[in-house]
């Protein structure tokens, strides 16, 4: 068997001689079975940025990379510096990341109600298709006028974007969760004499759930770009209107600088999403 | 009252296959079940059993047909029979305490109630200890039981058993078919049991549904006149042994007879 | 255009990619607006000689700049200001052709408030809706609060938001005035949102090089006949607007289709009144002073050193 | 038995009597059962549409909803009217078509492989993740000018924000796809002695298939949003284009004209990949 | 050469549990498998037969112990052994025939040869007609047999089977296990045998392994010297029987001491 052959280690004598060789693996298992040391990765993750910086530098001073257009790390660093010293930085990050996820709340809320009505009718379910693409489908900003005469120009028009982005993209995640539900075990709870509704309580939605939680991470970053372009269409603060600021000025190391900004926001999110997300998993899903 | 708790008229099923044309997969089927019975019924793989108890249970459409209970036209209904599907079926986001209470849940009796109910049962039948488990850290077996559980603890006057006792161990097996019968005895009700087992079939049964390869229909009813309360030694009489031998021909030609059909065309 | 690579800076020239003997060139603007319509009616009308001139709007900050600098586009339309901006960084760019020389914004008020005859006190306490930082609409209200001796957030708070979300904020009440522009402003006032202007910027500021035709430097020195025949082209459309009222209307029909004929021709009719285009096509110093004044004021330009030479050049107004 | 004597319908005489009652059904089994007729549906949809078009119409025409921010469907229908009679409504909507379907077939091929490629280390899909996040996180529209300066001011940077968008979630997507595979259909497939190259192609791949083929409609209608983001920022035509000069001219009637267009659009779209998936599902996982 | 084709030293399993602590799940193990034997396994539902088998293909991974195939340390190593699983696990986007050469696929054996291969054995195993469904189409012994098939396509000189009869009914049984003792006969492979059935495993083995409670170690190694070729009727001998009953007591021994001390403690 040449499977064996090529795969083992050769042992010499026999069980008796009680010599203990290193115990081979295989690849998969070692794979399947590692979960990668946090560590290792978080030194990962720095090491590649740093580099990345660190070419953009070398790249702007040779003249290789242009660095009117492109700007250049130190002179980003400098202008975040600035903007940490007036306190501009905490003031925009915390006014977005408060819009942000008062929108990332109700939307994926609202959403995830509305993907589990459509188990209810597939009738309803077909006929509020079209219209749900069509909302989809809408330039928000385009709906600029209108979103200011109904949410007005506060904090209201960013909370309601980012649910306008992330409600449709629920809906739709968690109707594709509902859908994939195992049908046997849907008949075998009818099998016990259950009604629709308990048949939805004790299996819909349990089914649902993982689809709904691994929307989650998709709907923190588009609720986040809901209140960028919130910011756009009018904000007195915010990351989003400081970017604008900066490309209608040319200041590009500014840009870069709330890019970073925006970065460690969205990233500070994706954690916290992170963490509800395994402890929802754990309470619903007993999945480690 | 009717003579029968359960009938079944002329119930037959026809899937859509692969190719687009209807495969006949059952029947037609005429069955007069009296109370209180315990029938077996027995066929070879793939001839349309666990159809049939889909059928009664009311979880798949009969395309033709009537099924009576208490005189009654229960088709297409469910929760008029208990039903232990032979998969395990278990949620796999709920304990074993939780699955097995899950059609008590249902009927709404409280949840404490019913664990109450539940914990003595888990302990009898060897789940102690893994209660408070989720269903994919049990082996094969243990998940069966637990699902066997849960049917039972869905108390119905009518009860379907396709193949609980599969995946179970000798010694446990012995202890649940005793168990069953004691359960069967004491709160009087009709059950209907799919085994692959000629002896258990024989050994627990008043009466052996055989069945013919597909599409299934009734190829012989045998009538189990053995005394109860039965001994496990029973099955050294020779009585028990004619029975057995005379239902294993039965079944042996009609799933010779299958393959040789297969074969040829 | 043909699509850029990362090093190719401002200072290189990729040459402009000739299509047949016609050449073709893209201006880039950042609305597609009444306010352009001698490059619309030049286009329309055949003006240009032995060139083919395209329009590509392109909004989002300095894309416009960008498109230029790199070659996508022979030039864009904008202050003589954005020149300014690129010299800070070391980029060449001159104007060559004046279209717009007003600062084309009016500031109205919420009806029912009387601004009266004085405008600073009444402005006091207001809260502005204007659009965002950096554009010209925004740098001239700082301008003006600068004139005026407000400082922002105290005397006046600015709200700064897309321009479509102008009326509604009046609308609502959530401000008081509005610095807008044509169509917007006539809109609102047949609508009953703001009455007349209070504020005449075009009447104010006067001479004001608002929107120009600016080119790289390059062009100029490789190809300065292309650069002529645009210019010239220009200059008929301006002639062409000032002589010929109706057929100019025409014009903006075809180019604005949708828009309320009514609205146009208003719109048309107040740029004639308060001499909105510079029909010479000449940039004057003082136009360009008060430019630069504005967005200094603003703080969008740091530097002192930019003169009227370093961003206009015009060589090619005959 | 309560259960039994409320479902059921007395039968009357034995089974002698032979007289056939009408079949009685479950409520469920109707339900997961029917699939609802299409011409129902339709019906269903333009009765919606309609209703919803008059109730704004009355509404506009007594005053109750101002017509100055929400135009009113007669005004909008007129305005529709001349973008079809000038020809602009059909070349609007196939530039934006094709600059649509081009980010949006990049995008989704592009994000497969990365999702897929996740599969393969951990290590690097966890490293990968803060990076993705961030390229997720930037505010399109705000890189204007970068973007122009990469991808140009013709076609190329409306594909490049179609890609963009659909990019990150289509990888997120199959990640999790790749994710939910059974871990014991894994172990059977490598008892069969089978390369990770194999356990890949033969069971990663095709259970990660639905979820790929889930994330298509959601990935077109974000194709379009980023063609239309695209066309934001710089565009010689398109549908994009033409609401942000309405919005800018306050043309309310214009935007929501070209809104239907673009509904128009994404509806077909929505077809078309609603056929694709089909043809997919059968292909690949033998469903109907 | 070694005097034994397997060895399994010391091997035990120990699960991370539900509340944290270890669960000791199997072993210690120690088993010396002779080439070209058919050892069955049984003991009770949950003692760690699946937990053994798992450790033995290499798809889990030892806590403790070695296991050596010809000589070789092999634990950890998969395709090593050919391995029917208890659940089927055929693929489901795949055609029946497709699920069985899976195996010879993965060696790379063209399809289409594959597949003549493949043919006969599902034509003779009742799947005719069947090549073509995919696997939610088919009944549970269908799947089952499908499962069974895959295995010993994939032809490796050791095989471990767990439950491969569980769900056939008693004919397919019956032409199922004289299939694969002629087929073990034939081509000289060493067969590991997980089963529930006493008379099952001491019919087809050489050697009966019974397993205590768990954590399962080895209570018991029976050899079973009944001559070769053995006849069905065999079971009816006295020699058989004194061995199923020496067997069975041994096996409701352990069975009767694990209950009582889960009910004790
Ligand atoms: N969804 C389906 N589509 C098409 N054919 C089906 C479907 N479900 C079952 N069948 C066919 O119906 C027949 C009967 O299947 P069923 O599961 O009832 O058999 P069974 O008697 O329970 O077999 P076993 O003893 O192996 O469990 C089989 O031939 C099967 O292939
Ligand atoms: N992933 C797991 N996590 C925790 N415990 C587990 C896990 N898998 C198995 N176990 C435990 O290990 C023990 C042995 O399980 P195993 O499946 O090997 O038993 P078995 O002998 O095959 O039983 P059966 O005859 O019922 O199939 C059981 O007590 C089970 O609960
Ligand atoms: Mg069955
Ligand atoms: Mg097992």
């Amino acid at each position: 068997m040449s499977h064996e052959a090529e795969a083992v280690s050769s042992r010499g004598g026999g069980i008796s001689a009680g010599i203990k060789t290193p115990r081979p693996k295989s690849n998969w298992l070692k794979h399947e079975m590692a979960v990668p040391k946090p560590w290792a990765v978080n030194v990962g993750r720095f090491a590649l940025f740093i580099i990345m910086l660190l070419l953009w530098e070398i790249g702007a001073r040779s003249g290789l990379i242009n660095s009117f257009f492109w700007s250049q790390p130190v002179e980003i660093a400098r202008t975040w510096w600035i903007g940490v010293q007036t306190g501009a930085v905490w003031q925009d990050t915390l006014y977005t990341f408060r819009s942000t996820v008062i929108g990332f709340v109700l939307g994926t809320l609202g959403g995830t109600l509305l993907g589990l009505s459509f188990w209810w009718s597939k009738y309803y379910a077909r006929i509020s298709e079209p219209f749900i693409i069509m909302f989809e489908a809408m330039p928000k900003l385009a709906l600029a006028p209108i979103i200011v005469l109904v949410f007005g120009i506060g904090i209201g028009s960013k909370i309601a974007m980012g649910f306008a982005i992330t409600v449709v993209i629920t809906t739709l995640t968690t109707y594709n969760g509902v859908r994939s539900v195992d049908k046997d075990l849907v008949r075998m709870v009818y099998s016990l004499g259950a009604s629709r509704m308990q048949v939805f309580r004790k299996v819909i939605v349990p089914t649902a759930i993982p689809a709904m939680i691994s929307a989650l991470r998709i709907n923190i970053g588009l609720a986040l770009t809901g209140a960028i372009v919130g910011e756009y269409i009018g904000s007195e603060r915010g990351l989003g209107r400081m970017i604008f600021y900066a490309g209608q000025t040319y200041e590009i190391s500014l840009i870069w600088a709330n890019i970073f900004n925006l970065s460690i926001l969205s990233m500070l999110l994706y954690v916290l999403i992170g963490k509800l997300e395994s402890l929802l998993l754990k309470g619903f899903m007993h999945q480690k | 009252m009717n003579a029968y708790k359960m009938e079944l008229e002329n119930v037959s099923k026809t899937y859509l296959g692969t190719d687009g044309n209807p495969v006949n997969a059952l029947g037609p089927i005429h069955m007069q079940i009296p109370n209180h019975r315990f029938i077996s019924i027995v066929g070879p793989s793939g001839c349309g059993k666990s159809t049939l108890f889909n059928i009664i249970s009311g979880l798949v459409e009969t395309s033709d047909g009537a099924i009576y209970v208490g005189g009654n036209r229960v088709d297409g209904l469910t929760g008029i029979t208990g039903y232990m599907l032979q998969k395990d079926l278990l949620l796999p986001w709920r304990t074993i305490l939780d699955n097995v209470i899950l059609g008590l849940e249902i009927e709404g009796i409280p949840k404490k109630e019913a664990k109450a109910k539940a914990l003595p049962l888990l302990y009898k039948y060897g789940l102690k200890g893994f209660e408070h488990h989720y269903p994919a850290q049990l082996s094969g077996g243990m998940r069966q039981r637990a699902a066997l559980l849960r049917t039972i603890m869905y108390d119905r006057e009518i009860i379907l058993l396709d193949e609980p006792f599969g995946a179970l161990d000798a010694q446990t097996r012995a202890m649940m078919q005793e168990w069953l019968l004691d359960l069967w005895d004491d709160f009087q009700k009709t059950i209907l049991f799919v085994t692959h087992d000629m002896e258990e079939a024989i050994y627990l049964s008043d009466e052996v549904y055989i069945m013919t390869s597909r599409p299934g229909t009734i190829k012989r009813h045998l009538m189990i006149d053995l005394p109860r309360p039965r001994k496990p030694q029973i099955i050294t009489s020779p009585q028990f042994i004619e029975l057995k031998e005379e239902a294993l021909r039965t079944l042996s030609e009609e799933t010779m007879r299958a393959y040789q059909q297969e074969s040829a065309g | 255009g043909g699509r850029s690579t990362a090093s190719s800076g401002p200072d290189t020239a990729v040459p402009a990619k000739a299509a047949g003997n016609t050449k073709e060139l893209i201006i880039a603007e950042p609305v597609h607006s009444t306010g352009y319509l001698p490059l619309y009616i030049a286009i329309r009308k055949g003006l240009f000689e032995d060139i083919d001139v395209k329009v590509v709007t392109l909004s989002g900050g300095s894309a416009h700049t960008n498109a230029v600098l790199t070659d996508q586009a022979f030039g864009f339309i904008g202050g003589p200001e954005h020149n300014a901006f690129a010299k800070a960084k070391g980029a060449e760019l001159r104007a060559v052709v004046n279209i717009v020389n007003r600062g084309n914004v009016y500031l109205v008020a919420r009806s029912g408030l009387d601004p009266g005859t004085d405008i600073a006190a009444f402005m006091r306490g207001k809260s502005v809706a204007v659009t965002q930082y950096g554009g010209t609409p925004n740098s001239i209200i700082r301008y003006l609060a600068k004139e005026w001796g407000y400082e922002l957030d105290k005397d006046i708070t600015l709200k700064e938001v897309d321009s479509g979300a102008i009326p509604a904020i009046l609308q609502q009440g959530q401000g008081d005035v509005a610095v807008v522009t044509e169509p917007i402003l006539t809109q609102g006032i047949q609508e009953g949102i703001w009455g007349e202007p209070f504020y005449n910027v075009p009447q104010e500021l006067g001479p004001y090089a608002y929107s120009t035709i600016n080119i790289k430097q390059d062009s100029i020195t490789k190809d300065p006949e292309t650069v002529q025949k645009f210019v010239t082209g220009i200059q008929k459309g301006l002639e062409f607007l000032q002589d010929n009222h109706e057929e100019s209307m025409e014009i903006a029909k075809q180019e604005f289709p949708t828009m309320a004929e009514d609205l146009l021709k208003t719109t048309l009719n107040r740029s004639y009144e308060d001499e909105m285009w510079e029909f010479s096509g000449q940039i004057s110093e003082e136009a360009v002073t008060t430019g630069l004044a504005v967005v200094r004021a603003a703080g969008l330009l740091k530097t002192d050193t930019i003169e009227y030479a370093d961003i206009i050049d015009m060589q090619f107004v005959k």
